[in-house]
């Protein structure tokens, strides 16, 4: 196959080559580039989408040499799913930001661009350091897009979540120097073969440490402390962008780590990240619960949603409804969420108080936006016919099936608490305004992006076949 | 011959290191201390660049060798000049004898 | 106890105290400076395992090479940010 | 004899490394830093590994602590006075020292498991210095170290050059700092001089580390250190004055680089796969990446201290 027609290196090159394009045309330039770069990028997402169906996984050596001595990229159907999920929720999000940013995006457009670069390489990439560049690509991008809102508060927030994402860096690297010295490759193709169970001491280390930096990487219960600032005082197409897409690229590495080269070692210790979701979901939902700011309680839900990823890990006994599960899981949280993060934008820039009791009155100005909001509501609590449901049904299913009954009432409470906190900021958008409360106008194109995505979380439920039939493609049963 | 030769510059360079280092211990203030470093150090340097070119295996590594003293020399002597400067820019006084020790 | 895994313990030591220091430190500068000290510690494991029984092996040092520039990159935005922060309480 | 070498550079190591973290005076952590990153570049080389050591001392210690001091110089400003005594020891109550103990006692902790697992370790399986020389006539230089880097994980520094461009685009996020104005002071005459004289010789050796990068030590990476030592060398000496937000051409200095890169990337494509040299031009299209790249890693290098680095004025 000529490369030039090969969609893996293009869906890596693109976005690199226009995101460095929109810095060279100067700062708050580069929106209509970036649209046809996403616009490109997901036709190429479809392209490998329908590539693998009919051939199965599909991979690339990069300069020739083959895996051990050169790097591979690989696509199977996981990493299908996670593409189509970014390039679905960056094209919309891509609209919405050019007219959020009205007066001027400073170097949000490269920002972005590196952002998708590093999240397209890391759904690709099949060797571990190449990972850690990746990561360290897009920690960097994400500490920029944090920071892009100026002030102090803004910056305290980037830069504890810069030190926390680089401790995890590290911890993931010495796991990487580890492994290199264990087996004198990381390459994850030839490696599965040679981590056996009984593997010597430093592979475990290994496993652990570099498991435990994409845990924090992913603000999972006891790491989460440094998303809530960080998302929640972030512009708010930097935070749909953050919170629907850049915590799942830590959460797929995981589950690749997991079930690829250490699954001989990870095999037992399911109920480690399950107790962490557990925690995640009821301390997130408690906390968005009393936080008074309408981001803040967008962010602590998406603390709480996260929780719901890594209940999956314990199911593993039938590795495909579970991976489904969780897969599904991700897709819905990810076009819910970035919907939730636009409509509070809108809200934010109408009332101009990020403040869930300033909300009066907004349901008679900003129907269609409360509507979203509603919707993606309706997916995070799964209620059907959305997506959300359909992972809450096939994790309850794969959990009844194996007997883990606790999974059960933890994923029903979620859906309770999460009904209450959406409920909270619905009830309070229905009351009259004050008189004193004057509304700014917004642009419709707001409102329709973040309709759009809150709409495809719920349509997905009708069209889960699909991307399920996807999703088994290269993955073993 | 030559190792001999070599070994020995190579142990004068030392013993100069040596005094640069105490002389950096043991005088009362900072002007001294740049006295101790910038002389007795940079003579170390050139002693063990000597020694060392002279176990070079080519000319050219040699005289690469040789080419770090005179950059040493420059940047030491502009450094610590650098340091007196804004020593003497702080009022830092130098040490006279009848004072006591600080 | 080859050249290679002295320094590849000196690695793991470095991490140690680097990873401590990030937790503990207060100071937002002193955590950045803990952060480097950690990340020297994961390529002196790096390059050290592997060349553990002798040979030099270009492929971790084209990795380290690569992790020095990534670091220096992460140091100076860190840097930048710490600038924007209040000096009362870095 | 070379062990015992090896073990005081070991120890001083560890021992620059505590006092840098646990050191009550900030401008004392600092400087212990910066002799910490000099050692380690004592360490490659031990290691015989020179061109992590060239890295290490232009990059690793050089430009970070040159970022350091003037980080510093900010934090204070420059009255000279020792730093406000800001405390790395613990706080002096219990539950302080007590979650100070925890933490020491975990680090430790890993610290043991995994020197104990260092000594456990199996001979690898896979051996890929061998498989690097069996390919170097094929990659187009003699230097493996520079044959890895540029063919056999060239995927790697394509991305590497993307994370330090966008650290750059980072800083052009933070715009101008609400900072003291820094001191500028009379220039130095000495330095003026120095600067004069030393600039030539570092764009000189920064060419020649470019060249001999494909045969020896060396490569994009160390040369385009060299060229940001000589511009921080021509700012401190106030013959370069900082730069504010760039404009089009130095932003096209910045990522001609990396688009050259991309653009080399993509071309290859036709040859089958990203970045397949075609043995026979390998060796000149390398030389053309890494001299694009000497030039805007020298800038962007330049960039992440020279930004903003002049009299901020008031936001």
């Amino acid at each position: 196959m000529n490369g030039l027609l090969d969609p893996l290196p293009w869906l890596i090159l693109l976005p690199l080559a226009w995101a460095s394009l929109a810095f060279l045309l100067g700062p708050g330039r580069g929106g209509r580039l970036a649209l046809a770069g996403l616009a490109g990028q997901l036709a190429l997402a479809l392209w490998l989408a329908r590539r693998l169906i009919e051939g199965g996984p599909v991979s690339h050596a990069v300069g020739g040499w083959g895996a051990p001595l050169g790097i591979d990229l690989y696509a199977d159907g996981l990493s299908a799913v996670m593409l189509l999920l970014t390039q679905a929720v960056a094209l919309p999000l891509a609209f919405y930001a050019r007219a959020y940013f009205a007066q001027g995006a400073g170097q949000f457009w490269p920002l972005a661009g590196f952002l998708l670069a590093a999240m397209n390489a890391l759904f690709l990439a099949a060797d571990l350091f190449n990972l850690y560049v990746t990561l360290e690509l897009l920690g960097l991008a994400a500490v920029g897009l944090v920071a892009l809102g100026g002030g102090a508060e803004p910056s305290r927030a980037a830069l504890r979540y810069l030190v926390v994402s680089l401790a995890a860096s590290g911890a993931y690297l010495l796991g990487v120097a580890l492994i290199y010295g264990s087996y004198g490759t990381v390459a994850i193709a030839p490696l599965t073969p040679l981590i056996a169970a009984q593997a010597p001491l430093a592979v475990g280390l290994a496993a652990g440490l570099m498991l435990l930096g994409l845990v924090a990487k992913s603000a999972l219960f006891p790491f989460h402390f440094w998303l809530p600032p960080a998302h929640g005082g972030a512009p708010a197409p930097v935070s749909a962008l953050l919170s629907a897409l850049v915590v799942k690229a830590a959460f797929y590495l995981i589950l690749r780590l997991w079930l690829g080269p250490f699954a001989p070692l990870t095999a037992d210790w399911g109920w480690l990240p399950a107790l962490a979701g557990a925690g995640a979901i009821l301390w997130g939902s408690w906390q968005a619960l009393r936080t008074p700011r309408l981001k803040q309680l967008v962010a602590w839900s998406t603390v709480a949603q996260l929780g719901y990823l890594f209940l999956i890990f314990p199911l593993f006994g039938l590795k495909e409804p579970a991976l489904q599960a969780g897969t599904l899981q991700a897709v819905a949280h990810g076009l819910a969420k970035a919907a939730m993060f636009a409509a509070a934008g809108i809200l934010l820039k109408a009332t101009g108080r990020d403040a869930v009791d300033g909300l009066a009155g907004v349901a008679g100005r900003l129907p269609l936006t409360l509507f979203a909001f509603g919707l993606a509501g309706v997916t995070l609590m799964g209620l059907p016919p959305s997506a959300g449901f359909l992972a809450k049904w096939l994790l309850i299913d794969a959990a009844l099936e194996q007997g883990l009954w606790p999974l059960v009432a933890i994923v029903l409470a979620g859906g309770l608490l999460a009904a209450a906190y959406v409920f909270r900021v619905l009830r309070q958008a229905f009351l009259l305004a004050p008189e004193a409360q004057q509304f700014h106008p917004v642009p419709r194109r707001l409102e329709w992006a973040a309709f759009g995505l809150a709409a495809a979380s719920v349509l997905l439920g009708l069209r889960g076949v699909e991307l399920m039939a996807l999703l088994g493609i290269g993955v073993a049963p | 011959m030559l190792e001999a030769l070599s070994a020995l510059l190579l142990l004068a360079g030392a013993g100069f290191y040596l005094a640069g280092t105490v002389g950096l211990l043991r005088f009362p203030d900072v002007y001294a201390r740049l006295h101790a470093l910038t002389k007795a150090d940079n003579l170390g340097l050139g002693l063990t660049v000597l020694g060392l070119a002279l176990q070079a295996d080519s000319l050219a590594a040699a005289l690469k060798l040789l080419l770090i003293w005179p950059l040493a020399l420059a940047a030491s002597a502009t450094v610590s000049h650098a340091i007196a400067r804004r020593a003497a820019g702080l009022g830092l006084k130098p040490w006279r004898p009848e004072e006591k020790r600080p | 106890m080859s050249a290679g895994l002295l320094y590849a313990l000196a690695g793991v030591l470095l991490f140690a105290l680097g990873l401590g220091g990030i937790v503990l430190l207060r100071h937002a500068l002193r955590r950045i400076l803990a952060f480097n000290v950690m990340g020297s510690g994961a390529f002196l494991v790096l390059v050290g395992l592997a060349q553990r029984d002798g040979g030099a092996d270009p492929v971790p040092q084209a990795m380290v090479l690569t992790g020095i520039v990534v670091a220096v990159a992460a140091t100076a935005l860190a840097l930048a940010l710490l600038r924007r922060l209040p000096e009362d309480r870095p | 004899m070379n062990l015992l070498l090896d073990g005081l550079l070991v120890l001083a190591l560890l021992w620059s490394a505590w006092r840098a973290l646990a050191s009550p005076d900030l401008a004392r952590a600092v400087v212990l830093f910066i002799v910490f990153g000099l050692l380690m570049a004592l360490a490659w080389a031990r290691l015989n590994a020179p061109d992590i050591a060239l890295a290490e001392a232009a990059i690793g210690a050089g430009l970070t602590g040159a970022l350091l001091l003037d980080a510093l110089g900010r934090l204070q400003p420059g009255t000279g006075a020792p730093a406000p005594e800001s405390p790395a020891q613990p706080p002096a109550n219990r539950a302080g020292r007590r979650w100070t103990g925890s933490v020491a006692l975990v680090a430790g902790l890993l610290a043991a498991a995994l020197a104990y697992a260092l000594f456990q370790l199996p001979a690898p399986t896979v051996r890929l210095p061998e498989q690097v020389a069996a390919n170097m006539a094929a990659s187009g230089v003699d230097h493996p170290v520079t044959a890895v880097l540029l063919n056999f994980r060239g995927y790697d520094t394509l991305l590497e050059v993307a994370v330090l461009l966008i650290a750059l685009i980072g800083l052009l996020t933070l715009g101008p700092a609400a900072g003291r104005p820094a001191a500028p002071g009379p220039a130095n005459p000495l330095l003026k001089a120095l600067a004069r004289l030393l600039v030539p010789l570092m764009i000189l050796s920064a060419g020649y580390l470019l060249w001999a990068g494909a045969h020896r030590p060396g490569g994009a990476f160390q040369a385009g250190a060299l060229l940001a030592a000589a511009a921080v060398l021509l700012h401190l000496a106030q013959l370069l004055p900082a730069w504010a937000s760039p404009g089009r051409l130095l932003r096209l200095g910045l990522a001609g680089g990396f688009l050259i890169f991309l653009g080399v990337a993509a071309a290859l494509l036709a040859e089958g796969a990203l970045l397949t040299y075609p043995p026979a031009q390998a060796g000149g299209l390398i030389l053309l990446i890494e001299a694009g790249l000497t030039v805007s890693l020298g800038l962007i290098l330049a960039g992440l201290f020279l930004l903003f680095a002049g009299a901020e004025e008031r936001p």
